[in-house]
């Protein structure tokens, strides 16, 4: 059994508008490790979004995977016929939205919206489906199941929203799911419950890519990160030696602008000028318009991803090994 | 409460403006849209819209150039050459008093062309208004306006017509108010929906936080945002309404022998349908030309000025 | 709920009110007497006096009015100037045919709007979709009138298949049926391809296909379901629409229906019918609205828990 | 101790869901702000912290309460009379998208405010005022004719910032600024808005739900739980030790961009916020705290001073 949930390797993912080709997923590689949960950290618009849906094969035209292979525990999914994913999205690999209000269907009961998953990938009776959706509802932390399941989504907050989502994707017992930005909608408190669920579910043993713009919640709980910039992924390594040991210097300045801000200094930090258009991405290394350590060399040739010293921390940049003044 | 058809194009545009402004893909990519642009975006994209902005032109020229283009007059009667089918003198034939009926086709353009842009612009120019000033002040005005707009849409519109014209008896200019008269209620829904839309919005809001008074906001920030709503009922109503004066004709309630108008052509034709239908066939084959330009010339720019449809 | 049902009833009976009185003013304002036009030209004068009391129309408008709301409200419309019958007796016998015609055509129409609808957002762009489409635009630019003699010319005249006009036995109904209703059908199919597609394009589709439901099972649980409540909405407009009489198919294709009854009282200048008829199709276009709004209400959750 | 600039003084606004019912969107609101700080409005959405503002600034009346201002309620005025105070009072809006008009250029969004005011005599005074102002916030001067989407979300923040200060007012209501951007995004507008308090003595209103960011920028830190203040103080204090159990949740459930400090399970606030028509009875924080007695469930508690700041708690926790 291999440990990897999840291999993604040299994912290409483009649209193709009239103004050329947006390469939106670029080269990426990662892999989500079993019962772990696995972040995915970025600015709007780096390709996170876009990595998760090339994944669920729901990337919407006029996007579309140009190359790169998916296997799901060990198995390999791309070039799986429609059919073919259909039994898998929802059974063994399924996803959760940033937004859940739009993401239920507003006629129908969020009771019917769970059972339904169960009963597309399972022969069950209708008791059976009601029985096990009242229970995934208790296990997601949802109060008064049964009541709660004859409800429509408007009837319900965006917290508990969010939890019938993750009672839908969680209730075929899936070997993945993939979490895109679950908490950005909520509040506070609420965001900080989704998350210790999302902990809970991942300590039952499912394995978990979430993926998220704040800091904040990938230091919360995740295993191990891959941080995206532009499209490709710039650095990865497990949680704490990527915040504590950043090399990449988008990554640090990402970091820097984040902890800046209860550092008590005056001027918070921030990266100068803006992010790439990904249609005219620059040559090279896209960091480099925006690097201070930027050479010649950054500006040619995209760098590889570089290991660093410490275990499966890999940076994609020159000075990458090169220590600090 | 709104109608189908006016909930569809106001929920249509409230998204494409969120759309917009959320700057998805175009931002990023970040070329300017001006109406140039659009346009020729438009030429690019829907080759059907801009030969239908063709055959429009070619009947506004028809119009306006029908005296040089035929020797004919469009009453002159020549009881010799009664139902004759065409031929070389007369290219669509004559009709039942010997008048060419490419002659009476060419002055009927001018009828339709009429019929379709005047009462269209006075329906919008005073649907706009009320919509606006209904949708800004609220209130008992809001109320009045609203009530005499159901009013007016509680009648089937060809019957309303059919009473308006009975009420005010023949002639253009009657048909032009009846027209005006049966659309302004629907204009002014959508542009009140529209009006009460915009004033949740936030820039509307930065405005009064400013102190930019009620009036100038409609100016400033409400009408210019109304406006591709505007455009495309435009290209919507102008065929709807050249209908409408078609089949008013076509009943004898809208204007009468000797005019041209391609409803009445269609109507006088009906005699001799199956001894000369061509009679009635050209007159038709021409309302629903103009009528299916005008259609396709509206779907292009709602596409275009659309940018939820956008790709 | 049940009071949101009832306030909006109310509107709708103010609304019909209003529709009423603006009839009944409009048609005062038309010079002539009605007396008059009724006895003929050369009716002597005082004749015409004795008449225009006997119809009350020396009274104050308004009072005119309140008795007219109220003779109608016991069924009596007044008597036809032309026909010499009730108004009411005549609406109800045009009623009945103006209804089969309406249920003919929109029973075709929508089956035909729908399922074209509905192939035409699945297979966007391909060239099923650009016939229905082009065929749906036809439809709608094509004045009713022209469709219909195209119908009488091919199909009754030269094929001889139906009969071209009058409504003798049931397969009268046939030519006027698809006449009336090609339109429908047009506006039925693009409503429903354009909001196909704009559903197809909301998160919740995503949900769906994320939870392992094929392009079918899609489109049928998910998105058909939202897209129909507008589209039933309109049906029900459509419908009242038809019902409130089909002013150029009725006359053209001769079904004594209630549209045709409008034309025949405004060409004898039949004011007492023509007041019946124009009303009882107001009547039925805002029970149409009430039922549209009440159905939009019912079968949309987020509204039904709200109100 | 400095000078009081906006008071405003048991403010109560309800808006209508329904019938019979109300959202009690604010209740019974008394706040302070003094000239030239920086009062941080933090609370969860649907506190009410978005109503207060545009209620202090006079976008909306309240049912009732006053809002002083130089000794004056303005909530009374005619619009004539609240006129001198509308260019003084000015707002910032969360979303940098729908906030400018679409259809209008950056000169003509910047000059909005400047010709309704009357400020400039020529066209020329105008564009030169226009170009100071976008200077002023970082927007280069060659943008002039540009239209809103043609910018990044923090330029066109950018340029609503410009159009506030084109009013030269003293109070800005800062209403989520920077919650729609990314983090170094962020920090540049925070930036750019300390910048712009030091060099004109502006006094700001800073509405958020981000404690960090809150924590950052303000001087003083004031709570909000479903319409009512919870607590009121420096911001320090507030945030080393919090008075009121759900100032203490809150803080608890701050996210920490650092994988070594993540938060125990006990330290969360459970179940849901409640909904701002039906409010608990008492204390409306009691149905999710921890420490509720009878008390907290029928009365209500006031806002009182503990030793500098204010609490409305019945058992505030010890300092």
């Amino acid at each position: 059994m291999a440990d990897n949930t999840l291999e993604i390797r040299n994912l290409n993912t483009s649209f193709f508008t009239q103004h050329g080709e947006v390469r939106a997923v670029n080269d990426v590689s990662l892999d989500v490790r079993r019962a772990q949960i696995t972040g995915i950290v970025g600015e709007s618009g780096c390709g996170k979004s876009m990595t998760a849906r090339s994944v669920m094969g729901l990337v919407r035209y006029p996007g579309r995977i140009v190359s790169g292979r998916i296997r799901l525990d060990g198995k390999e999914i791309t070039g799986l016929s429609k059919k073919e994913m259909c039994s898998l999205r929802g059974n063994e690999l399924s996803m959760i939205f940033q937004e859940p209000m739009s993401s239920l269907n507003p006629v129908m009961k969020v009771g019917k919206q769970v059972e339904e998953t169960l009963r597309i990938h399972q022969h069950v009776t209708k008791e059976e489906a009601a029985r096990r959706t009242e229970e995934i509802f208790r296990e997601v932390g949802i109060s008064d199941a049964r009541s709660r399941m004859a409800c429509y989504p408007h009837q319900l907050s965006g917290g508990l929203r969010q939890r019938v989502m993750i009672a839908m994707a969680m209730i075929c017992k899936p070997k993945l799911l993939i979490a895109d930005e679950p908490t950005t909608a909520l509040d506070v408190t609420v965001e900080a419950q989704i998350l210790s669920l999302m902990k809970r579910l991942c300590e039952g043993g499912t394995s978990i890519l979430l993926i998220s713009h704040n800091l904040g919640v990938i230091a919360q709980v995740c295993d191990y990160v891959y941080v995206m910039y532009a499209g490709r992924i710039v650095e990865q390594a497990d949680t704490c030696t990527l915040f504590d040991h950043p090399v990449h210097p988008y990554t640090r300045a990402l970091l820097g602008a984040a902890s800046s801000l209860r550092s008590g200094a005056a001027r918070l930090e921030t990266i100068p000028g803006g992010v790439p258009n990904l249609l005219h991405l620059p040559s090279g290394c896209s960091f480099s318009p925006r690097c201070e350590k930027c050479a010649r060399q950054c500006q040619n040739e995209v760098p590889q991803m570089l290991p660093v010293s410490g275990e499966g921390h890999l940076a994609r940049c020159y000075f990458a090994n090169v220590p600090e003044e | 409460m709104l109608s189908n058809r006016e909930r569809k194009i106001v929920e249509r545009f409230e998204k494409s403006r969120k759309i917009q402004s959320a700057g998805s893909l175009r931002s990023q990519i970040g070329e300017e849209e001006t109406f140039f642009t659009m346009m020729r975006r438009m030429a690019r994209e829907n080759k059907l819209a801009v030969f239908s902005a063709i055959v429009i032109l070619l009947i506004i020229l028809a119009a306006i150039l029908a005296p040089v283009l035929t020797p004919y007059s469009y009453s002159d009667m020549d009881l010799m050459n009664r139902l004759s089918p065409p031929s070389s003198a007369h290219l669509f034939g004559t009709d039942e008093a010997g008048r060419d009926i490419l002659t009476r086709l060419l002055y009927g353009a001018r009828v339709s062309l009429l019929t379709g842009v005047v009462p269209t612009i006075m329906s919008m120019l005073l649907g706009a208004l009320l919509g606006v000033v209904s949708g800004i002040y609220g209130g008992w005005l809001d109320d009045l306006i609203m009530r005499l707009a159901d009013i007016t849409l509680a009648f089937p519109s060809m019957l309303l017509a059919m009473v308006i014209m009975y009420m005010l008896g023949d002639g253009l200019i009657n048909v032009f108010l009846t027209l005006a008269l049966v659309n302004w209620a629907s204009v002014a829904r959508i542009v009140r929906a529209q009006t009460l839309q915009l004033k949740k919005t936030e820039f509307v809001e930065a405005a009064r936080v400013i102190g930019v008074r009620r009036g100038k906001m409609i100016f400033r920030h409400i009408l210019p945002n109304c406006l591709p709503t505007l455009i495309v009922l435009f290209t919507l109503n102008v065929p709807a309404a050249i209908l409408t004066e078609s089949s008013l004709s076509f009943l004898g309630l809208g204007l009468q022998p000797p005019s041209a108008s391609w409803g009445l052509m269609v109507n006088s034709g009906r005699q001799y349908l199956y001894a000369a239908p061509w009679l009635s066939l050209a007159p038709g084959i021409a309302i629903m030309v103009s009528v299916l330009a005008f259609n396709f010339l509206g779907d292009g720019l709602r596409d275009v000025l659309d940018p939820y449809q956008k790709k | 709920m049940v009071r949101n049902a009832l306030q909006r009833l109310l509107q709708s009976v103010l609304v019909l009110l209003g529709a009423a009185l603006l009839v009944f003013l409009m048609l005062r304002i038309i010079p002539g007497n009605p007396a008059a036009v009724l006895m003929g030209e050369h009716a002597d004068a005082t004749v015409i006096k004795r008449m225009t009391e006997e119809l009350g129309l020396d009274q104050p408008v308004l009072v005119q009015f309140f008795r007219y709301i109220a003779d109608a409200l016991r069924g009596d419309f007044g008597t036809s100037f032309s026909l010499g019958k009730p108004v009411s007796e005549l609406m109800a016998s045009a009623f009945v045919n103006t209804l089969i015609l309406a249920l003919f055509a929109s029973a075709y129409a929508w089956i035909l709007g729908i399922i074209s609808g509905v192939i035409a957002a699945v297979k966007k762009n391909s060239l099923p979709d650009r016939l229905f489409m082009g065929a749906s635009l036809l439809g709608v630019s094509m004045p009713v009138f022209m469709a219909a003699m195209l119908l009488q010319f091919f199909l009754g005249y030269q094929l001889k298949w139906l009969p071209i006009a009058g409504t003798s036995d049931w397969t009268g109904f046939i030519l006027p049926a698809i006449a009336l209703g090609w339109n429908s059908a047009g506006s039925v199919a693009r409503l429903v391809r354009s909001t196909l597609l704009e559903i197809l394009e909301e998160d919740y589709i995503d949900t769906a296909r994320a939870k392992g439901r094929g392009q079918m099972g899609v489109l049928m649980v998910h998105a058909l379901r939202n897209a129909m409540l507008p589209v039933i909405t309109m049906m029900a407009i459509q419908l009242s629409g038809m019902l409130s009489g089909a002013v150029i198919t009725e006359t053209v294709f001769s079904v004594n229906g209630i549209g045709r009854l409008a034309v025949q009282a405004i060409s004898s200048r039949d004011i007492p019918l023509l007041q019946g008829t124009v009303l009882f199709s107001a009547a039925i276009v805002i029970i149409g609205n009430y039922v549209a709004d009440s159905l939009y209400n019912v079968l949309d959750p987020r509204i039904r828990k709200e109100a | 101790m400095r000078e009081v600039l906006l008071e405003a003084r048991n403010l109560t606004k309800e808006f209508p869901a329904g019938r019979k019912k109300k959202v009690h969107a604010v209740t019974n609101v008394t706040i302070q702000i003094l000239r030239g700080e920086t009062l941080g409005l933090v609370g969860e959405s649907g506190c009410g912290k978005s109503t207060l503002g545009r209620l202090l600034i006079g976008l909306l009346k309240p049912d009732s309460g006053q809002v002083l201002a130089g000794g004056e309620d303005v909530t009374r005025m005619s619009d004539r009379q609240f006129g001198k105070y509308r260019r003084q009072l000015q707002l910032i809006f969360q979303d940098p998208y729908s906030s400018l008009d679409p259809r209008m250029n950056v000169r003509e969004i910047i000059a909005e405010p400047l010709r309704t005011w009357n400020v400039c005599r020529t066209k020329e005074e105008l564009t030169d005022k226009v170009l100071e102002l976008m200077e002023a916030v970082g927007v280069p001067g060659e943008y002039l004719y540009r239209y809103p989407h043609q910018f990044s979300g923090g330029q066109r923040q950018r340029i609503g910032i410009a159009r506030a200060l084109a009013a030269d007012p003293e109070l800005i209501v800062c209403d989520e600024p920077v919650s729609a951007l990314d983090v170094p995004v962020q920090n540049q507008i925070l930036n750019l808005l300390s910048e712009l308090q030091e060099s004109r003595g502006l006094t700001y209103l800073f509405i958020s739900h981000d404690l960090s960011v809150v924590r950052h920028i303000s001087d003083r830190v004031c709570v909000m739980f479903l319409g009512m203040i919870c607590e009121v103080g420096e911001k320090e204090e507030v945030y080393q030790s919090p008075m009121h159990p759900y100032t203490r949740f809150l803080l608890n459930a701050i996210l920490l961009p650092d994988p070594h400090h993540r938060h125990e399970e006990e330290h969360l606030l459970t179940g849901e916020i409640p909904s701002a028509v039906n409010v608990p009875s008492g204390c409306r924080f009691h149905t999710r705290c921890p420490y509720a007695a009878k008390r907290c469930l029928s009365e209500v508690p006031q806002l009182k001073d503990a030793g500098g700041r204010l609490v409305a708690c019945h058992y505030p926790l010890k300092p």
